[in-house]
């Protein structure tokens, strides 16, 4: 163990979500659960990002009254990877629930090991 | 700086912007601009490929008014510029090898829609090939992955939604560790950058700060990549979504796209990480067995199978075996030997796959090896096109996939500790290829098959025939002229340090 | 009812507007309401029956595990160990956490001189006010355009996955059997609170979108951002007033070309600014003076085209979703 | 204000485990969607408001509607409960528990 665990603590937070997510995309049957757990998993790893650039006592990198001192704002790097992260995972999202439809209509279950079954009934 | 630099730039601006193009155009046009695009795309990795070996030096193209730690840039070397050329003429060759069979399987309203996903396809992968900073490479993965996802599923029948479902689960895992990995070496060295994390990583080297970090995060973005690439515990999505997949999505997706993957492992090893310091990690023995148990284990289901695309499809999951156990083996030869198999399998398993779609055509569209007997001689390009796949996947002289496995052999003998298991499974893998594709070709050039099937002539599959021979002469072209090949490729791995 | 009467006379007559309002379809404040009010969904006693019988088949062979031990040996190693791997990757992620530089602090390696420029030189060189707004489309403005085309690849995959065409010969497709009808014939219900309070929000929430997209380089915000608060207005209108009533401004064809125009936009003009950027050559584009409305070079217009596109894209994932169309 | 993020990230973990857990889609969806706000005010607390807009606005908002159409769509917000009711009646069904982790 090193010794930044408790200072850290957004970022331990971070990683509990992270492991959360991950064990419901591997565990659950269920496919609208396992992408809201690969959304919480995704929403992990952006906190995770955002709490590195934060720096205490400063405030958001917008410039206010023309000052433009490296002491005055966060670090601004951080906020714009996220942004671009947070598209992705909304346009992901969005693609894995219409493909839940698709195979609901289908095959009217929502369990991968069922329509697996299924299928290899119909033998197709 | 020389108009020639511009054209990593403009091959990738190209096939994003005709993407947007095709989704305005109807179908005809689509297409036409879908080829124009790939060959464009091509022939100007040509030019900057033989301007790279005149001047044989790599050079970074700023994307935008700003400097290196400032700006975004990519990079162009040997490597990536052969890389470039490659795909595009694999792509080329496998969108004319499929395009009659994709009327039958793709609704009609949503043929321009497959032209869009091929153009962003190639972009994701021109952007993957040239980029020379972390988080672009995890944004084009995504578009890499959802067209990759589109190309699965766009023929609408169960076993591919379930495919796509399967794929897009394991990906996102994967995308999840990669980014993960990635913020973790964000934080410690403060770039984005791969030149600058290099430089940062080897000061963290050397002052001995953050060791378990470093090491954790270069693990992550590695298993993410595997994942992607389906090395072998994560391949359960790959028969069915290459089995049941249009033809030229099936070739398009195992010869690029998990190519795409790691070719930009190796960037990473290279560029990001630095290859001594990865070699001294224990990362290495980790993808050498995993590398190992992929060749067998892919071997024996593909055994088992009696559907041949399904078979093929298994194929390459020991195929990426090679390709992993040859970075396992840390030595430069070994790298060289694996890079030459990505490009000997892409070559091979898209001619299979064309060829396949030959040999099920005369055998009332069925893949059951009980109803391909004998439709070698019905349709006889595709059966020569098949035997001659068959051949070089199995590692007869002539033809590639002798050198790969003459070059991993090589490898394998310099490395004390790992030469005796590389050896024997390289050999066991051999001989299993050598039966399920020699069972194969036995079956379809049996007399006893069923004479009620049509026979095809040259005259009636044209271009399909043209590509098929395109491919056999690609083969031979590697198999026979490999030294050259080879030496660049030293030479595009010895630039990317 | 009666039943003597002919319809026409039978319209005129009191019962009729009773019973009609009664059933929703009239109301005496707002006149004809355009559409019953939707009916609760039934299973067909059939369809479910067979169904059901199905899943219990495919049940009793898939979690047959009376009679399968060697599925349910698999099941049970699978979760061990999946478990087993997660708490592994949790271990092994709060070790390397502990040791990662401390939060907060203001000397570690991310503050370094990369972050630094963008702070202090970002005004100056990229004219936005908002720092982050100007990093992501002026310094690392190949990932953003990247990242709009993954939005542009997920609408064209969502469009194979949920579109219903009709075929060559002009027949509906055969999943439109599949797909629930109620939801296709009987559009949102009309519902008065649902419509005035929908009349009232709309306009805000539509005017405080465009407000954000256009403050993108002075304040919080920005193309996405914007774009899909607008989203959001247009799909409560859809939900408020119907298809019929958003099909007058916004079909399959307005939402093509928008995003044509948009995504060709971006790439030229970014297209310009790396090309110019990359040769050296001077940009012809003026940044204009950092604070005002107009300034701040690409980024304003870029920001309006990406608003653009979200907006559209988001109307056109619910679209799909609720009926397969525009 | 370090009280108040411990607070909120205490809401999250919540948040997230009791969407594992939760036997009904339709809640679970809701659970999202709080999650997606708290991870929203927490983003305003750590300086980074346009992260926090995008965040209501897409998290809490646009995903999530999607989400409740995905639902529509498969009838679960209607016969969700009732399906559990009729499974639990019909068959005692041990191994389904063991799936639902």
């Amino acid at each position: 163990m090193g010794p930044n665990l408790w200072i850290n603590y957004g970022e331990a937070v971070a990683a509990i979500l992270f492991c959360i997510g991950f064990t419901n995309l591997l565990l659950q049957t269920n496919l609208i659960k396992k992408i809201i757990g690969l959304n919480i998993m995704d929403s992990a790893i952006y906190l995770f990002l955002a709490e590195k650039g934060y720096i205490a006592g400063r405030t958001a990198p917008i410039v206010t009254d023309g000052i433009t001192s490296v002491e005055a704002y966060i670090n601004p790097i951080p906020s714009g990877l996220v942004l671009t992260g947070i598209v992705v995972s909304v346009s992901v999202s969005a693609l894995m629930l219409s493909l839940t439809i698709r195979l609901y209509i289908r095959y009217h279950s929502l369990d991968l090991d069922e329509i697996a079954a299924q299928l290899k009934k119909e033998g197709r | 700086m020389d108009f020639v630099c511009n054209f990593p730039f403009f091959s990738i601006l190209i096939s994003l912007f005709s993407g947007t193009i095709c989704s305005v155009l109807p179908e005809k046009a689509a297409k036409a601009v879908n080829r124009i695009v790939i060959a464009a795309v091509g022939v100007m990795s040509g030019i900057l490929l033989l301007y790279l070996l005149g001047t044989g030096e790599s050079f970074v193209y700023w994307m935008g008014h700003f400097p290196a730690p400032w700006g975004n840039e990519i990079r162009a070397g040997i490597l990536e510029a052969g890389m470039a050329l490659f795909f595009c003429i694999i792509m080329y060759l496998s969108m004319a090898g499929g395009a009659h069979k994709l009327f039958d399987e793709v609704e009609e309203s949503k043929h321009n829609l497959y032209y869009i996903l091929i153009n962003l396809l190639l972009s994701s992968l021109l952007a993957l090939v040239y980029t020379n900073d972390m988080f672009t490479a995890y944004v084009f993965v995504e578009i890499n992955t959802i067209s990759a996802c589109g190309l699965i599923m766009i023929r609408q029948v169960g076993r591919t939604i379930e495919a796509a479902v399967r794929y897009m689960i394991m990906s996102l895992l994967g995308s999840g560790l990669f980014l993960f990995g990635l913020c973790i070496m964000y934080d410690l060295t403060g770039h984005l950058l791969m030149s600058n994390i290099k430089e940062s990583v080897a000061l963290l080297i050397q002052s001995g700060e953050y060791q378990i970090p470093l090491i954790v995060s270069v693990a992550l973005m590695c298993i993410g990549l595997c994942i992607k690439s389906a090395l072998f515990p994560f391949h359960a999505w790959l028969p069915d979504a290459y089995g049941y997949s249009t033809v030229s999505s099936a070739a398009i997706l195992s010869s690029l796209v998990s190519k795409g993957y790691i070719f930009l492992l190796i960037k990473i090893i290279y560029r990001v990480i630095g290859f001594e310091i990865f070699n001294n990690t224990r990362i290495i023995d980790v993808l050498f067995v995993f590398g190992l148990l992929g060749m067998i284990f892919g071997s024996l289901s593909a055994i088992k199978e009696n559907d041949i695309r399904r078979m093929i499809a298994y194929s390459s999951v020991a195929q990426i075996g090679y390709i992993y156990m040859g970075f396992g083996m840390g030595t430069q030869a070994g790298m060289v030997a694996s890079v030459f198999h990505i490009l000997s399998h892409a070559a091979t398993k898209s001619l299979l796959f064309i060829a396949a779609i030959g040999l099920t055509e005369v055998s009332g569209g069925s893949r059951k090896f009980i109803d391909l007997t004998g439709a070698g001689y019905r349709n006889k390009w595709a059966g020569v096109a098949f035997t001659a796949g068959s051949l070089s996947m199995v590692g007869v002289p002539l033809f590639s996939g002798f050198i790969s496995k003459l070059l991993f052999a090589q490898a394998a003998v310099q490395v004390e500790g790992k030469m005796l298991a590389a050896l024997i499974v390289l050999g066991i893998s051999t001989v299993l290829n050598a039966i399920y594709f020699m069972k194969t070709v036995i079956r379809i050039y049996a007399t006893t098959g069923d004479t009620s099937y049509p026979c095809i002539t040259f005259k009636d599959m044209k271009v399909h025939a043209i590509v098929l021979l395109f491919f056999i002469v690609l083969n031979i072209i590697l198999g026979v002229s490999s030294q050259p090949i080879v030496n660049m490729i030293e030479q595009g791995l010895a630039m990317f340090a | 009812m009666s039943k003597r009467k002919p319809a026409e006379e039978y319209h005129k007559t009191f019962a009729f507007h009773f019973f009609s309002w009664l059933q929703g379809e009239k109301d005496p404040y707002l006149g004809n309401v355009e559409m019953k009010p939707q009916e609760e969904y039934v299973i067909d006693p059939e369809m479910q029956l067979r169904h059901e019988k199905e899943h219990d088949a495919i049940l009793d062979k898939v979690y047959d595990m009376a009679h399968n031990r060697e599925l349910r040996l698999f099941h049970r190693l699978y979760q061990a160990t999946s478990i087993l791997f997660c708490l592994f990757l949790m271990a092994l992620l709060l070790v390397t956490i502990s040791h990662l530089p401390a939060t907060g602090a203001a000397v570690k390696p991310v503050n370094n001189e990369v972050a630094a420029r963008y702070i202090e030189s970002g005004l100056e060189e990229t004219g936005a006010v908002n720092i982050v707004a100007g990093m992501i489309l002026d310094y690392r403005a190949f990932d953003t355009l990247g990242e709009s085309h993954v939005l542009f690849v997920a609408t064209i995959t969502v469009l194979i996955m949920l579109r219903l065409d009709k075929n060559k010969k002009g027949e509906p497709n055969p999943l439109t059997r599949d797909m629930n009808p109620n939801d296709r014939i009987y559009e949102p219900k009309n519902d008065a609170i649902l419509q005035l309070v929908a009349s009232f929000l709309v306009p805000i929430i539509i005017i405080f979108g465009i407000y954000i997209i256009l403050n993108g380089h002075l304040g919080p915000g920005g193309g996405f951002s914007g774009g899909a608060v607008i989203g959001a207005g247009l799909i409560l209108y859809l939900n408020a007033f119907g298809f019929s009533k958003t099909e007058r401004f916004f079909t399959e064809k307005t939402y093509k070309w928008i995003c044509f125009f948009s995504l060709s936009f971006y790439c030229l003009a970014k297209s310009y600014s790396f090309y110019t950027g990359a040769n050296h050559l001077h940009s012809i584009i003026p940044k204009g003076t950092p604070g005002a409305i107009l300034s701040s070079g690409l980024i304003l217009p870029l920001n309006i085209a990406v608003g653009l596109v979200v907006a559209c894209t988001m109307y056109a994932f619910y679209a799909m979703f609720r009926k397969g169309g525009f | 204000m370090t009280v108040f993020q411990i607070i909120l990230m205490g809401l999250l973990i919540i948040c997230a485990v009791s969407v594992s857990f939760s036997k009904n889609l339709l809640n679970s969806v809701l659970i999202y969607m709080s999650f997606s706000l708290v991870m929203s005010l927490l983003w305003i607390c750590l300086e980074s408001p346009d992260l926090a807009i995008t965040e209501a606005a897409v998290g809490a908002g646009i995903t999530s509607v999607l989400f409740f159409v995905t639902l529509k769509k498969i009838h679960a917000i209607n016969i969700a409960e009732k399906s559990e009711e009729q499974k639990a009646s019909q068959c005692p069904a041990p191994e389904k528990g063991g799936q639902d982790e």
